[in-house]
């Protein structure tokens, strides 16, 4: 059966004529034989491309949370929200998905274009005027924030938001024991972050908050704002960026950087990933800015032309001072966001976030009325996600609601450890659910979801 | 020629009918035009002054692009026809392994039952994606001869940073605290840049006159301070570092271990495993290697292999095989002293789909002809433009080839840049240049194994006929034929315009 | 320049880099190469000797191409680079109806509970299917004023072969059989030639000084042989024929039938219907109203609506509504005197799939909309360009406007087909050339309601500047821009060259 | 909620301004008041995107007989082939898709080119010089052979093998009640033409056989050229062109014309549309082809291009003494054929054909093994496909076996006519199975499915 290499026996025999060579195997002349696989990898042969796909469709039926079967209102930072065919279409053309980095920009014009469309719309977002071409995801755009913080400021003390997403902050500690940031974690109360419990830390050279929280609440961003001013501290806002299409930007807070995750921007749920890194900051820190960035130029007749730029930064040219590792990025979901913003324009942006906060609004009234279900976090205002104590673990709950057609939410102590710690915050986690609501829920799917979620916490 | 960028519809901008430039987005915005549609969802329509309190609520809407459906269309569409990619052509780029990836791949990625997945649902509902994850592990522990990975890498060099916090682990684990990571001159940037973000400080180690580490220079290097060395072989040359086996006993003998690039895993797979070379931690680029296409600058993905002594170190939670014959087969378990996470969720799994889809369409036979297909690819470039470029190595090549323009450069002022430049106009994308730094106007070039032979044919003819040119002082003003021409780049870097905002 | 057609994977044959030809094909294959891939059966491997007879069996393989996947998506991604369509562009074609189809149509009818379902399934088994064509059905006897309709006709020619057909079926259950049938000179080409495969003789009449059909030359060419008469309306020179109302009674007072051609009917829906100006067969081309995407030449559909009288004699088997309460809830039904089938199976079934969505994302409403503004901007190119081109009916138009160069011609030298090579280099597709017959150096304008005013001003524009070129005698050399130039049409068809094998 | 509409209000003023109008409704001015719809169309207000896809989902659920769902057996010229990733991905591209018919060659030279390459790829099958462009259907081309041969030896006779498809042979009748052509069946036996039969009727001007027929029969095409050579007839062969990889080509049996249906090569199957209707014929009737040709020439530079050629046979220029009345016809289906089959190769259409009759030749062996149920037509060989008598109606057991997960082939009454004619003949119909087997079947499939008819005829 053909495989994807072209060489036919007649090739093969030309070429490794014209090498000199008896055999495919003296190519590997150089390996040591004593290292040489013998008997080949324990792997199986190849099959057939039907038999592959039939295989990847019976795993995907092993799925049973697929949003095409289990009405989805579970968030924590990955949002089902709508995907128009057009945007497919679009982002799925194969000189987008098939490019490599665009290393030479007279034949890259068309993916440096669409970068700097994304770019532009980020930067307006987040309202800064500078903005990367994105980064692995959230997760790696809060610890690039906080290396630039840290880095500008000389300080390695960096108080932290409980609000933030809990697996965010995981990697933010993991990546810390490298760079040996001080990480202060400050709690929530009510859902808002208690910055007076950190009052007295001192060196701090970054301050990051989630707006809205992981817990859906805004939080006063005024607050953070002098918080930085007095301690000469860079202020990093975590924004979910539907939510900014609705709530004052974060540059508007006084943002330094403000990073967030562009999944909800046309890419699917994707179990996690591929997603998108945003990243943007205000122009004083465009040097210390991690990953790439399009810049708009022109070429050799005059003509208007895109490519990369400020390259010294990176680290194929600045090597062990380079100001982030990051390389291989994720473009094809920049595009996509692009595309995906392109299609929403100003109305469609502020509507999708309007109607998050309606559906929201109304699938939380409807729950808080349920017997033995409150509200996690008070009356803090919430966004497009909420978090609900349950009489009955939220894994529990969860695992009851997919046999009546719905992913109800995360389990709050599914997203802070694997296991909780056995204290009385493990047990309330252990009856915390994150519910999510996005402008596709529809008012009789909440409906039947409420009445599921009030039949099984009995 | 003037830079007409006028809206309206016309495919001017793109190529195909000539070289006009297609206007940003913003600029084919009209306000009131809209093209969303949202579903009817029978939710009351309450006003968002009642849901968002006032001192939280933006002033004004975001200012994006509002145009019709259909000039999105055309204005992507368009944007598309400016863009090479590999299923237009050739794309020899050293270094990133350019190979065509099977549509199959990207069928797979977009099964329903897989991309619709949200990432937070319980392991008793996604053991479809847990099966997949756990397969590619497993497969990817065969082809690197290591126990066990880590998929949440999300790219190579995220990939090199978990490797080196798993040192870091295994070294405080021993109650020590080594300082330095050695790395040769001929290293990919990414490598400096992860060691000094792991907390390291590096050590460069000179290369020989066969392109190869110096095992002298390599010894003066190595004390007990050293936590590891990174390396990648095939080297960033395209040169097997024949001395593998001393250099990891040298480094396994100060009580270092030895890192794994696998960037060029392409070169070796099922010739020889990174694990039998004596490496205790490998990181692998599925995007290279396994055929996730680039994304144009990414999505990829880095999963970091490990040796049995570093399991317990890994990222979690990982994937795992269940035993409990009632229970569900797969579940997840952190390793007892991991390092944590380093990905908001589980990786990049769709990449990760794709390359499971890409090693049983291959199978261990089918990824032996790979890399026998790419080495044979390559030295026959090699050999076949030896003698219009240097080759600063000049011996036995793996996957890909270092050329140097250097004699060329000196000769008729066109470098390396040029060359690339004037291989636009011949139709093929330009191999790297400028890379590996110890190359001066170094040409890279890798063909990959899906190239036929035609094709390294016209590619060869295509160099050699740019190379009779820069002879002829005709190399400067190419490429012609592009919608752009040579591109100001230290114009952008001097006058930043980084948005459309900041156009003047 | 050369015609270097060289095989190699060069994007050279993509206008991105230049302006090569693209090799066929047959001259990138080569023999032992292949991209096919089958699965796994299990099927024991007979030899085909044991399965076809001897004097059956051929000799030897048929001699396709032979090329790897790399190759074959490098090929055809190339080629499309080669092609001007709607998604990169105005495409202002008269009567053609180019308008941008929304891609939600393609979703529908790429959803695998559609296009995997075999046509000869039993109804029970297909039930999504028939509700989608009969919603499809009674959507368009609503818009077309009529009683019922086949979904049958795989195009408007189709179509239109159906309905003389109907005709021919109605005359000979009167016991009659007329002979003759009556079209207006300016009609669509098909138009003769389907009455010519309907039995029927063309009987022409004369368009007036308006452009509309001569109420006189009309009376003169009505008698009692006349079978019907087939109208577009608004006609193909864009304009409304008033006097429908006038024409059908006249038509029916000899006891002919009123056909309705529906290529317009763009211009007209929820404006107008048919069945109310009389017509009493209608076939519309839902590849032009109903935006199915034109396939660079198909698929279309053409089904055709009758009035009352004519039900009875529609092809069949015809998808039906059933009232049994406890068995399926759509069957199929061969009406009493059906004509017969006219398609192999039910018509283009996933082209209507996608016209039903269409016409549900729109509405009633929103259809409405759809004529108003293409009315509109035909209009307004029309009164903009008045100036530069004739008008030669001068009135406010429907949906498309015809232009004359005559003027221009005898001027300059430059005719319609030079003004449209000519704008090709301004990033336009041409509008309609040489159609109508009955205007001299026609340029027939359909910008259809999908573009935007930004571009019909572009578009005007540069029309404009090219009339402004014609005058200085500039167009015959265009297009420049394009992957080729000026095409030899009068060499193809003397030196036929219709297969690769027939290249010498 | 916007449309597809770019038109702002303040365009439509602009432009109404321009036209000297008031309101869009005096656009409409030119027609007669009295004919204007009052009140709107009785259709109801357009849904968004997201609504019409959920319905033409619903709709899709409500299809039993999906290939992904239900195992195909059945066939009757329309086949369940395996259709790569590749080929969709690259007969898909918009440009393809969006483009119409090439009136301008200069930017139409990739569609030109594609179906350059398919009227090769089909010359080369059929064993003819003159391919056309495509026509809409097998039986719409099965029309045009038929007009062909009339008008080509000006004989109003057809002699038509009872061995064409039913539905095929419909058609034909339906559109010769308009040419007149005088259609003359020709019964089978054994599933073989029977030409002994007509041996009397004169004035032929065309035979029509089908090769396979479709009860999948090989039939004496040897017999037919000598029959139409006595005659001076046209010989005009449908022929299956997967079967035709492996079969003597329609050109090397003497074929004057050869027409077929290609849905087979990368076409879904579209419940019954579009397919596409494949026609070669030999170079002296070139001039009578019906639909499109394109051929090669030059440009202005000498440069290699192609162009719609011959046009002055179609209907545009010739009117009502066009050769065919076929304007728009399935060019996309053409590209997707040329595709596929650069897909299949040399190599791989010969191994679909043959692991087809291989799959074929497997599963009716096993069935004959079945009590009651024998091949329709004993002895001839078949290729891809054959006819049972079964000892129950054969709606039965579709119906039945579509329980156990098959869609077990067409019931031949059904193919032959709606009713049936209550005669013995339409008694054997009723009892009559077609069954076909592709590629894509597996032996555990072949095997389950023989196991359900056992069952399912007891
Ligand atoms: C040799 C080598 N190492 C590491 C990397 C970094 O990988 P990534 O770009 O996926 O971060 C690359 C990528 O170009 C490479 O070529
Ligand atoms: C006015 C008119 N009538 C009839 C037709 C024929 O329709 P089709 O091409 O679908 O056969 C056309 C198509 O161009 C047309 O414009």
């Amino acid at each position: 059966m053909p495989d994807y290499l072209p060489h036919t026996e007649e090739d093969i025999d030309e070429m490794l004529g014209f090498l000199g060579l008896a055999s495919l195997d003296e190519l590997f002349d150089a390996v040591p034989s004593a290292l040489r696989i013998a008997g080949g990898l324990g792997l199986p042969t190849g099959i057939p491309e039907p038999d592959v796909l039939a295989r990847a469709r019976s795993r995907a039926e092993g799925n049973g949370a697929r949003a095409d079967r289990l009405v989805c209102f579970a968030g924590a930072g990955a949002y089902d929200h709508e995907v128009p065919p057009v945007v497919k279409a679009l982002a799925g053309r194969s000189e987008f998905v098939t490019a490599y980095t665009p290393y030479q920009p007279e034949v890259a014009q068309g993916g440096l274009q669409a970068v700097f469309e994304f770019q532009t719309m980020v930067s307006r977002l987040f309202g800064l005027p500078i903005a990367n071409a994105s980064l692995y995801d959230g997760a790696s755009a809060v610890v690039e924030a906080v290396n630039l913080g840290v880095g500008a400021t000389g300080r390695s003390g960096v108080l932290v938001s409980a609000g933030v997403h809990p697996h965010w902050r995981a990697v933010l500690a993991t990546f810390a024991a490298g760079t040996g940031h001080r990480l202060v974690e400050v709690p929530l109360e009510d859902g808002q972050t208690r910055w007076d419990a950190v009052a007295d830390e001192a060196d701090i050279g970054a301050v990051v908050v989630a707006y809205p929280n992981y817990l859906g609440c805004l939080e006063d961003l005024a607050a953070v704002r002098s918080l930085c001013d007095g301690r000469e501290a860079l202020m990093a806002v975590v924004a979910d960026p539907v939510a900014s299409a609705v709530l004052r930007s974060p540059g508007d807070w006084g943002a330094d950087v403000a990073v967030g995750e562009g999944q909800a921007f046309g890419t699917a749920l994707s179990f996690g990933g591929p997603y998108l890194g945003l990243f943007a900051c205000s122009q004083a820190h465009v040097r210390r800015l991690p990953g790439r960035l399009v810049g708009e130029t022109l070429d050799a007749d005059g003509r208007l032309a895109y490519v990369t730029t400020l390259r010294a930064r990176e680290q194929d040219i600045r090597r062990e001072k380079a100001t982030s590792n990051v390389c291989t990025n994720q473009t094809l979901m920049a595009v996509t966001a692009a595309v995906q913003l392109g299609w929403l324009g100003t109305s469609g942006l502020a509507e999708v976030a309007t109607r998050c906060a309606r559906a929201t609004r109304y699938c939380k009234e409807a729950m808080s009325g349920l017997a033995g279900v409150e509200p996690l976090t008070g009356t803090t205002p919430t966004f497009r996600e909420f978090a609900l104590r349950l009489p009955v673990p939220a894994r529990t709950a969860v695992e009851r609601l997919a046999e009546d057609g719905f992913l109800a939410g995360i389990a709050l102590d599914q997203l802070v450890g694997e296991d909780g710690d056995g204290s009385a915050d493990a047990e309330a986690a252990r009856r915390g659910l994150l519910v999510a609501v996005t402008e596709r829920r529809t008012a009789h799917e909440i409906d039947r979801f409420v009445a599921a979620l009030d039949k099984a916490v009995r | 020629m003037t830079d007409r960028s006028a809206p309206g519809g016309r495919a001017a901008s793109a190529p195909l009918v000539g070289r006009d430039s297609e206007p940003t987005i913003f600029e084919l915005s009209r306000p009131g035009r809209a093209s969303w549609q949202l579903p009817t969802t029978g939710i009351p329509e309450t006003p968002l002054e009642d849901l968002v309190p006032d001192n939280h609520r933006r002033d004004a809407a975001v200012d994006m692009a509002e145009v019709s459906e259909r000039d999105l269309v055309g204005h992507f569409t368009r944007l598309s026809h400016r863009q090479y990619s590999v299923d237009l052509g050739a794309y020899p780029l050293g270094s990133c392994t350019m190979k065509y990836n099977p549509k199959v791949c990207d069928a797979v990625a977009a099964l329903p039952g897989l991309d619709s997945v949200h990432p937070g649902a319980p392991a008793a509902l996604t053991q479809g994606w847990l099966a997949t994850l756990v397969e590619l592990e497993e497969a990817l522990c065969e082809l690197s001869g290591m126990a066990a990975a880590t998929l949440q890498p999300a790219a190579g060099a995220a990939g090199e940073l978990t490797g080196l916090l798993l040192m870091r682990a295994f070294d405080a684990a021993r109650g020590e605290q080594r300082r330095r990571v050695i790395i040769p001159d001929s290293a990919h940037g990414t490598n400096p840049a992860s060691v000094t973000l792991g907390g390291y400080e590096v050590t460069t180690v000179k290369s020989d006159e066969r392109g190869c580490v110096d095992i002298d220079s390599l010894r003066d290097a190595l004390d007990d301070d050293v936590a590891g060395m990174m390396l990648t072989n095939p080297n960033t040359l395209g040169l097997f570092e024949e001395d593998i086996v001393e250099i990891a006993a040298s480094v396994h003998g100060v009580g270092g271990l030895m890192y794994y690039d696998g960037a060029n895993l392409n070169a070796i797979l099922g010739v020889v495993r990174p694990g039998d070379m004596g490496f205790d931690i490998v990181h692998l680029n599925l995007h290279k290697t396994f055929a996730t296409p680039h994304g144009g600058g990414g999505p990829g993905a880095g999963p970091v292999a490990v040796a049995p002594h570093l399991t317990e170190f890994l990222p979690g939670p990982r994937p795992v095989r269940l035993d409990d014959p009632d229970g569900p087969s797969f579940g997840w378990q952190t390793p007892a002293r991991s390092i944590g996470r380093v990905h908001g969720w589980h990786g990049n799994a769709l990449v990760l789909a794709r390359a499971l889809a890409y090693i049983e369409v291959h199978g261990g036979d089918g990824l032996l002809r790979v890399a026998e297909r790419a080495v044979l690819n390559a030295n026959w470039i090699r050999t076949r433009l030896h003698g219009t470029f240097d080759v600063p190595f000049d011996r036995p090549c793996m996957h890909e080839v270092v050329f140097s323009a250097a004699a060329l450069h000196r000769r008729t002022g066109a470098s390396a840049h040029d060359v690339a430049k004037g291989l636009i106009e011949e139709g093929f994308h330009p191999p790297t240049v400028a890379f590996p730094l110890i190359v001066d106007d170094a040409l890279m070039v890798e063909p990959t194994e899906t190239e036929s032979y035609e094709t390294l044919v016209a590619l060869a003819d295509a160099l050699e006929r740019v190379a009779a040119r820069a002879e002829g002082g005709q190399l400067s003003g190419s490429p012609r034929t592009t919608p752009v021409r040579r591109v100001d780049e230290a114009r952008a870097a001097r006058t930043l315009i980084p948005t459309f905002d900041a156009r003047r």
